[in-house]
């Protein structure tokens, strides 16, 4: 083939899965997002998924340090990072170890060659060097000495060797940039700014982009360039957002628009603190992050917050919502709006903290004393944080009693394209807030439509109250030890919950709207699953598959029974052991449930989805 | 309403039936908070009573203020949230010695060192009282109690102690019974700009009687009580012949007319000292024990310095508003 | 009717139910034992119910601050302290206000005539006198002027006053004891040994028992004795127990049978308190009872005593329970041996704290983080306590994971007569207890037959070992983070305690074993349901009725489709808002369930109960 | 294995790979403690370590002892839980200044009260390690980390101030990168009878490299630290001619052969002494920072406590069996 010819060949792909591994120290974070925005900005849509290693700084080189970012493009929609991989970037032997398995046969994976040395290859546990051992042939791969190509395209720019090194993600990221033909200017762009102070460096990134690049551009052994064309998208400015910024952005909409202030009450817990990172940045937007001394302070001084007339949230994972319980059921007692987000990761108690699960629903729903019910939703993907925050704010306010937000890790630290919602575009959000005198106030009078009790705030002449953990007069709120009344709390409790129903959309089918088989999930498997089902349809278009997906929890929606009803299987998929399979064969047992439970601490893939859809209906 | 109202203690007390044990000094805690509510030139709507669950945390229902019954130690944590939330609110703590130094111990250290401006009445009654008689956190070595039927093997903390060793800036001490220097201390801790903690020493009538009564019975009083006030010379005594003196680095009671000692060598009490050793040797004098403002060091509070940090962000941050926040990065747009 | 005549006329009685109110300094709490442990000495089935006002010491006279002990006695079997009385004693207005309504119609209501002065009534917001004003016209009221009889009687005793007055409820209990021809002998030894060292106050005491007796002896407007026959019984020596400590000392039992020291690590709280007051006085029976900081640090420190050793446990009510939801995930993570109690209490939150509830059965479940099953069992009554705290201490033992025992402020504070059991009628217990050295040492390899793992215990040498809460390998138990490791972690965890329905009784059913009406129950309501179903059969010879209560909640027994298939109705009766309904419907949903539930922080009664069952079977 | 084993360090070392930074601070107590341990005469299997969770709280794992990796903050709560179960073990606690201060700060201050005899390890770098750099509670005023953008607002813990505020006994205090010295203080802290806790100023290379540099690197090391011994003078200084005299109630560094000071001037170290003043300043004292054990005061433990009350039990209560208890008070018979 001449050298000619091959710069020609194309393929074109409807998407493309890329993952960037490497030590912890070789940059793979940021390789991983210049690529993803690139990408984006460019038309494509996009989903990442970053996997750090537990470890802070692993030693270098060693298996368990290996950190790596995942991101799929694609010209129709992506809705998750994808499962395995079309092409693997590996800078060093652990890294190729720990990923090599879920690289598609046949595919690329491009190395750093200079990298296999002995010692790393004995830190990476491996006998022979998988280059030239033989042990890759099932796949296509590109041994790149990249070290050595970005320390000679460096050679002059006066940096020592060690700082040279520093920029081969960048050749990484160049090759990869020709590899699907994509411009390098927003990269290019991006280090202009972040390294402002240091044009050295600058120069040194560039350099060795450019150098990955050209490099690519004459090397035989890539013979293709891919072809991600854009893809279609409503109209509007997007930007890429993350998760837990997106959640955190959510509440702050919610504050704008319902003229509030934001209080967070927080403790850091991986993978919920970024959300507190967040929101310590806006204070001068009229956010009050404060960070407390531990769970409980966290929520307890939301409480007072929320007391004090502020949108009071606090943010955690399990095991801090585990002890956020007891106070939890007092807001709930108070009946004052409070937000508590779980970003929820693997389970039980430490577990696995830097993985993602779903552990934490039946948590969530009944992890506290007493017949204490919380408004539960769930987010379904990184930019749906955004929406779903802000839906959460508006419940809690709108009915005077807390809500549980659950998210994940997988939706939390990953991102995607999100079209930029001003305040203008979200719903309005009224509030039970009193700050003036009122005749004839009563603490607990509810509204007849919500059942909310009006929220008088400390400052307001004449509404002076006191609100506790005891069980309340159903007006006046005072202390009532009375038998009835107590009974009449919980029943009115439980109902305000109820009612929430009438005020969140019905459940929605996707896909076929009866038939065969109906998917059903929650929360942050959105993405895979309906990628699974709509991967399953184009191959089987005989069958019958209708895909439902809860945001709300408790209450459930309207029109599930009669969604159910249309199906002759019914698949519940989560990331645990089958608590929301539990929870809906409690609600609706009329109906038979076939769970589909992974747990570990992984997204649910395609495939063994969609062989399990087969398992059912084949 | 205007600010210049004139309120008398009623105008403080709820409707609320109150609770507590005939003859409880608890009686006596919410009536001298009452009298001083009118000195502190606040709006009661302004007011927030916050507490946790005790005998002692009932206190809120008896007031007429916005306020907290919270749960079990969690009072300081409420409050916190409650004056970050709105700093023009006068935010009141009332928590037991379990509720404060048991479950709540660790809300109590942070609220201290934060320096954070609420006004935090400690009712020590050196028991659990509202779950019917447990040794607490200030119980006696040796002291039977339900839970400790041979006598607690578990040494007590000393409140002020504990809260200097927090960074306490403001401590201030008094009998349960002695109404008139609650008045006065409550009055104080509400004008200092800070944490403040008030110790009351409060009998319990039912699970620890006469706890306190060495100290506070009328009969002795006045010999084993020193009031200390801000500048004045530490005397004290029913004849006020008694004054403390240094020993090297401890204190010592001497007698002023005896061994050539005049009311000059006596120590002058400086509440303002920054350094702590002379507050933490008052505090822990256990003949006689001081009472009054024992420390009252101004210091950066809280709120000051989250404003501080505030005026930094809204200095340096090139983003100032949540629409700038949106659009902020890299952004593209799609034509749909 | 001459004094003669009516001094021979009795009135045999199955069961007779008694409460005595009075204000919380007027000894009800001793009257009531005194009287329930006579009743038992001489021969009668007990069951007592104490229900303490909710403050410490309320003003004199006030509605809130009646104090009143309940017994029902009887020469049959007792399940409960009964519903509606057969007789009322009240000393005061405001104890008669209070509880009258709970007096069957006709029936006698004897009051001390002296304490209704006005400000009494004042207090107790009567606007006239009710013992003047007809309004008790529906009652047998007998009016009698206690504190002054007393006076007069203990006139040469050369006490004051007011301490004479104290004695007015030996004198209403002189009463009782003629009312039942109940010997006094045993209070006179019970008063002799209390105040072995006042002299005057036994004396002083017992005359006022005597001049009770006497003048209910003379009093006309008592013409009837009631005769309660001595129930049958098993054979054996008897005591009065009271729930909670049927608690503590079934723990006792379990350490000493398995030769273990039992560590109690507990935080005081309502209505859990009483078992760590009663542990605390064992100390010198190998009894480690420790008072610690917070309901954390109890949790927390019981897991060191555990992986020490020791037998550990840990005691609270709801709101504790929530706080050591963290504590308890990190213990089922560690695979060790745990204990805890939770004596219900109304919530949510602070709620009704000296009320009785059943409404932190889905807490017991979930209340935690991740996937973490516990072993969840329930006493049923006061007696039963000590089997039961005595079960989940063998089950914990025999099985390696922690066990929730729910018992509630009902039974914990209620008390009935317990057939002593000795260690030597408990069954055997076993542990996975290693001291000694041991070759092939693996922390985290299973016995197959319960999946229990070795619990080697510092001090032996060469099995060091390190756990934690972090994902372990499932032999080693050292830290794993892989994915496959945990799903099967997870699933070992939950198969370990579904293994314990092989080791448990399978569920049975009292009465009719099919037919109309199955009322199921859970812990302590098994009385009042036992009761009510034993009352609606006698009244409704025709209907068949069945009675299934669950000790074992996870997991359930063996035999419940069975049994559920063999009715055609299932009633699920709670004292909460349906939480053992819901989690049957979760477990079983081919079947129907009818809820009754009750949220007054009150017990079960049978009228109401055999109403429901007459709207579903009639 | 009989008690006359010779162990060295390596003899504690677990199997398991360290997962700390390279360069982090806690390798060297790690080595520290391991060469520590075979000085103790401690059998390997009578030794626990307990933490909680935080990068220094991995500790456990790297140790071939017994050992609890808890969750965050209850380490202090778990190892009461082991002592009181077995008094004969050797317990430690590795924590770190979040895990002990922040969430655990409740269990830290009553595990020092109640003197039991633990050995607790502070990993004091002034941040949170393993969650990426948020701000602790020992943080500086000011210091910018994730969660602080624009500066910390919480002012913080001394940790040895707040340890004797609580009633601390044995307080020592080494640099990170001292592993002589730390060798020698987890040694006098095993010996030590009651609850000893040992503050080590870690460097976190990460997320606060450089926040002990000014008192811990080898060229300001000698002028900025004192090492104090008990009976000692309280000398310091590259020449050895820094010392410790007092001024009024407060210490100040005088320079030997300046203003006629002598080395008999400077004041000796008494760490036994029962009166918290002279300790409290030095643990205080900011230059120099004060090394060493510099309180040690042996009093009654939790256990001698415990023990004690159980022989009133045992001298006292008529019931001496469990049999006798299920007997004892009022019972009657059925024939059945
Ligand atoms: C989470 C929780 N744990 C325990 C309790 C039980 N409890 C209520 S008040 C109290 C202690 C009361 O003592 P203190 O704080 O000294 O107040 P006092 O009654 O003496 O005024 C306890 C243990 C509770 N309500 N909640
Ligand atoms: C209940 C709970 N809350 C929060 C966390 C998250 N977390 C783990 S370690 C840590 C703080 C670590 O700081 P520090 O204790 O100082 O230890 P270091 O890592 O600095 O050694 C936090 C907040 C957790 N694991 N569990
Ligand atoms: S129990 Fe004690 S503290 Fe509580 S109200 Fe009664 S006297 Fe006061
Ligand atoms: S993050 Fe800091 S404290 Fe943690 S291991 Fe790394 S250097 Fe050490
Ligand atoms: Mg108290
Ligand atoms: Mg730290």
């Amino acid at each position: 083939m001449s050298k000619e010819a091959f710069h020609k060949e194309t393929r074109n792909m409807d998407h493309a899965v890329i993952r960037f591994v490497g030590d912890s120290g070789d940059g793979m974070q940021l390789t991983g997002t210049q690529f993803s925005t690139s990408a984006a900005l460019l038309g494509n849509d996009v989903a990442t998924f970053p996997n750090y290693p537990s470890e802070i700084r692993a030693p270098q080189g060693s298996l368990y340090g290996v950190s790596g970012f995942q991101v799929n493009i694609g010209s129709t929609e992506i809705s998750t990072p994808g499962d395995d991989l079309d092409i693997l970037v590996a800078m060093n032997p652990a890294g190729l170890k720990t990923n090599i398995k879920d690289l598609k046969p046949g595919q690329m994976v491009i190395v750093d060659e200079d990298s296999f040395t002995r010692s790393n290859l004995q830190k990476a546990k491996y006998e022979t060097n998988p280059l030239t051992d033989g042990s890759l042939s099932n796949y296509n791969v590109v041994p790149v000495p990249m070290t050595s190509l970005t320390r000679e395209a460096l050679k002059d720019t006066g940096l020592d060797s060690k700082s040279m090194t520093r920029s081969k993600n960048m050749f990484a990221l160049g090759m990869l940039y020709w590899l699907f033909s994509k411009d390098p200017k927003y990269t290019e762009e991006f280090l202009k700014k972040k390294f402002k102070k240091k044009p050295v460096v600058v120069e040194a990134n560039i350099k060795a982009l450019k150098a990955g690049i050209h490099f690519a551009d004459t090397l035989e052994l890539m013979p293709t360039h891919y072809i991600v064309t854009a893809a279609k998208k409503e109209k509007g400015t997007y930007r890429i957002i993350m998760g837990n910024q997106a959640t955190a952005w959510g509440f702050i909409a919610a504050a704008k628009k319902s003229g509030l202030e934001l209080y967070l009450g927080s403790y850091p817990i991986t993978p919920a603190t970024d959300i507190l990172h967040e929101l310590a940045k806006w204070r001068h937007l009229g956010v009050i992050a404060f960070q407390a001394e531990d769970e409980i302070a966290g929520i307890s001084s939301a409480i007072g917050a929320s007391f004090a007339g502020k949108l009071a949230i606090t943010t955690t994972s399990g095991p801090g919502l585990a002890l956020k319980g007891e106070a939890l059921g007092l807001a709930i007692m108070l009946e004052i709006p409070l937000v508590v987000v779980n970003v929820q990761r693997g389970g039980p108690s430490t577990g696995m903290p830097t993985k993602t699960e779903q552990s934490d629903l039946m948590q969530a729903l009944y992890g506290r004393n007493g017949e204490s019910p919380a408004i539960v939703i769930a987010a379904k993907s990184p930019a749906d944080s955004y929406d779903k925050a802000y839906e959460a704010a508006k419940l809690t306010l709108e009915h005077m009693t807390p809500v549980v937000l659950l998210t994940d890790g997988y939706i939390g630290n990953g991102s995607e394209p999100w079209r930029i919602k001003t305040l203008d575009e979200m719903p309005d959000i009224s509030t039970y807030r009193i700050t003036e005198y009122q005749e004839d106030f009563h603490p607990y009078k509810r509204d007849p439509k919500t059942l909310a009790r009006p929220w008088a705030i400390p400052g307001t002449p004449g509404l002076e109250h006191v609100i506790g953990g005891l069980e309340k007069d159903k007006i006046e709120g005072t202390v009532s030890q009375d038998p009835i009344n107590h009974e009449e709390m919980v029943k009115l409790r439980a109902e305000k919950v109820r009612k929430v129903k009438d005020f969140i959309p019905a459940l929605e089918t996707e896909f076929d709207q009866e038939g065969d088989l109906l998917v059903v999930g929650w929360g942050g498997t959105y993405g895979s699953l309906k990628t699974a089902v709509k991967e399953y349809k184009d191959k089987n278009p005989d069958k019958k598959v209708g895909f439902a997906h809860f945001s709300y929890i408790n209450p459930l929606p309207h029109g599930v029974a009669d969604t159910f009803s249309k199906f002759k299987n019914i698949l519940v998929a989560e990331l645990n052991n089958g608590q929301f399979a539990d929870f809906l064969r409690m609600n609706y047992p009329e109906f038979n449930y076939t769970k589909y439970n992974k747990i570990q601490g992984l997204p649910l893939g395609s495939k063994e989805l969609m062989n399990k859809f087969d398992e059912i209906i084949k | 309403m205007t600010t210049a109202i004139k309120y008398t203690f009623k105008d403080f007390a709820s409707d609320q039936d109150v609770r507590w044990c005939p003859g409880c000094d608890d009686y006596v805690i919410l009536r001298s908070i009452q009298k001083a509510l009118p000195e502190i030139g606040k709006k009661k709507e302004d007011i927030v009573f916050i507490s946790g669950i005790g005998c002692s945390s009932r206190f809120p229902y008896y007031m007429d203020n916005y306020g907290i019954h919270g749960i079990h130690g969690r009072a300081a944590a409420i409050a916190t949230g409650t004056k970050l939330a709105n700093p023009k609110l006068s935010v009141w703590v009332a928590s037991g010695d379990g509720d404060a130094m048991a479950i709540g111990g660790n809300h109590f250290i942070h609220f201290l060192r934060r320096n954070i401006d609420i006004n935090y009445i400690l009712f020590n009654n050196e028991i659990y009282g509202l779950t019917k008689g447990q040794f607490s956190p200030t119980s006696l070595l040796g002291q039977r109690t339900k839970s400790s039927p041979y006598g607690n093997a578990q040494a007590p903390f000393n409140p002020g102690e504990l809260a200097i060793g927090a960074h306490a800036k403001f401590f201030a001490r008094a009998a349960g019974n002695d109404s008139k220097l609650q008045t006065k201390l409550y009055i104080e801790a509400e004008k200092h700009k800070g944490a403040a903690l008030v110790e009351i020493l409060q009998n319990c009538v039912i699970f620890n009687d006469g706890a306190y009564k060495d100290i506070t019975d009328k009969t002795v009083k006045e010999d084993h009580q020193l009031v200390v006030e801000h500048g004045k010379p530490m005397i004290f005594g029913k004849n006020k012949d008694k004054g403390l003196v240094l020993d090297g680095m401890k204190l010592k009671v001497a007698t002023i007319g005896e061994n050539g000692i005049t009311e000059d060598d006596i120590l002058v009490h400086d509440a303002k000292e920054k350094d702590v050793t002379m507050h933490l040797a008052l505090i822990n004098l256990k003949s006689p024990v001081v009472m009054g403002v024992i420390r009252a060091v101004e210091e950066e509070t809280l709120i000051d310095r989250e404003n501080k940090i505030t005026e930094i962000a809204k200095q340096t941050n090139p983003i100032q508003s949540f629409e700038e926040l949106l659009f902020s990065g890299q952004t593209f747009e799609v034509e749909g």
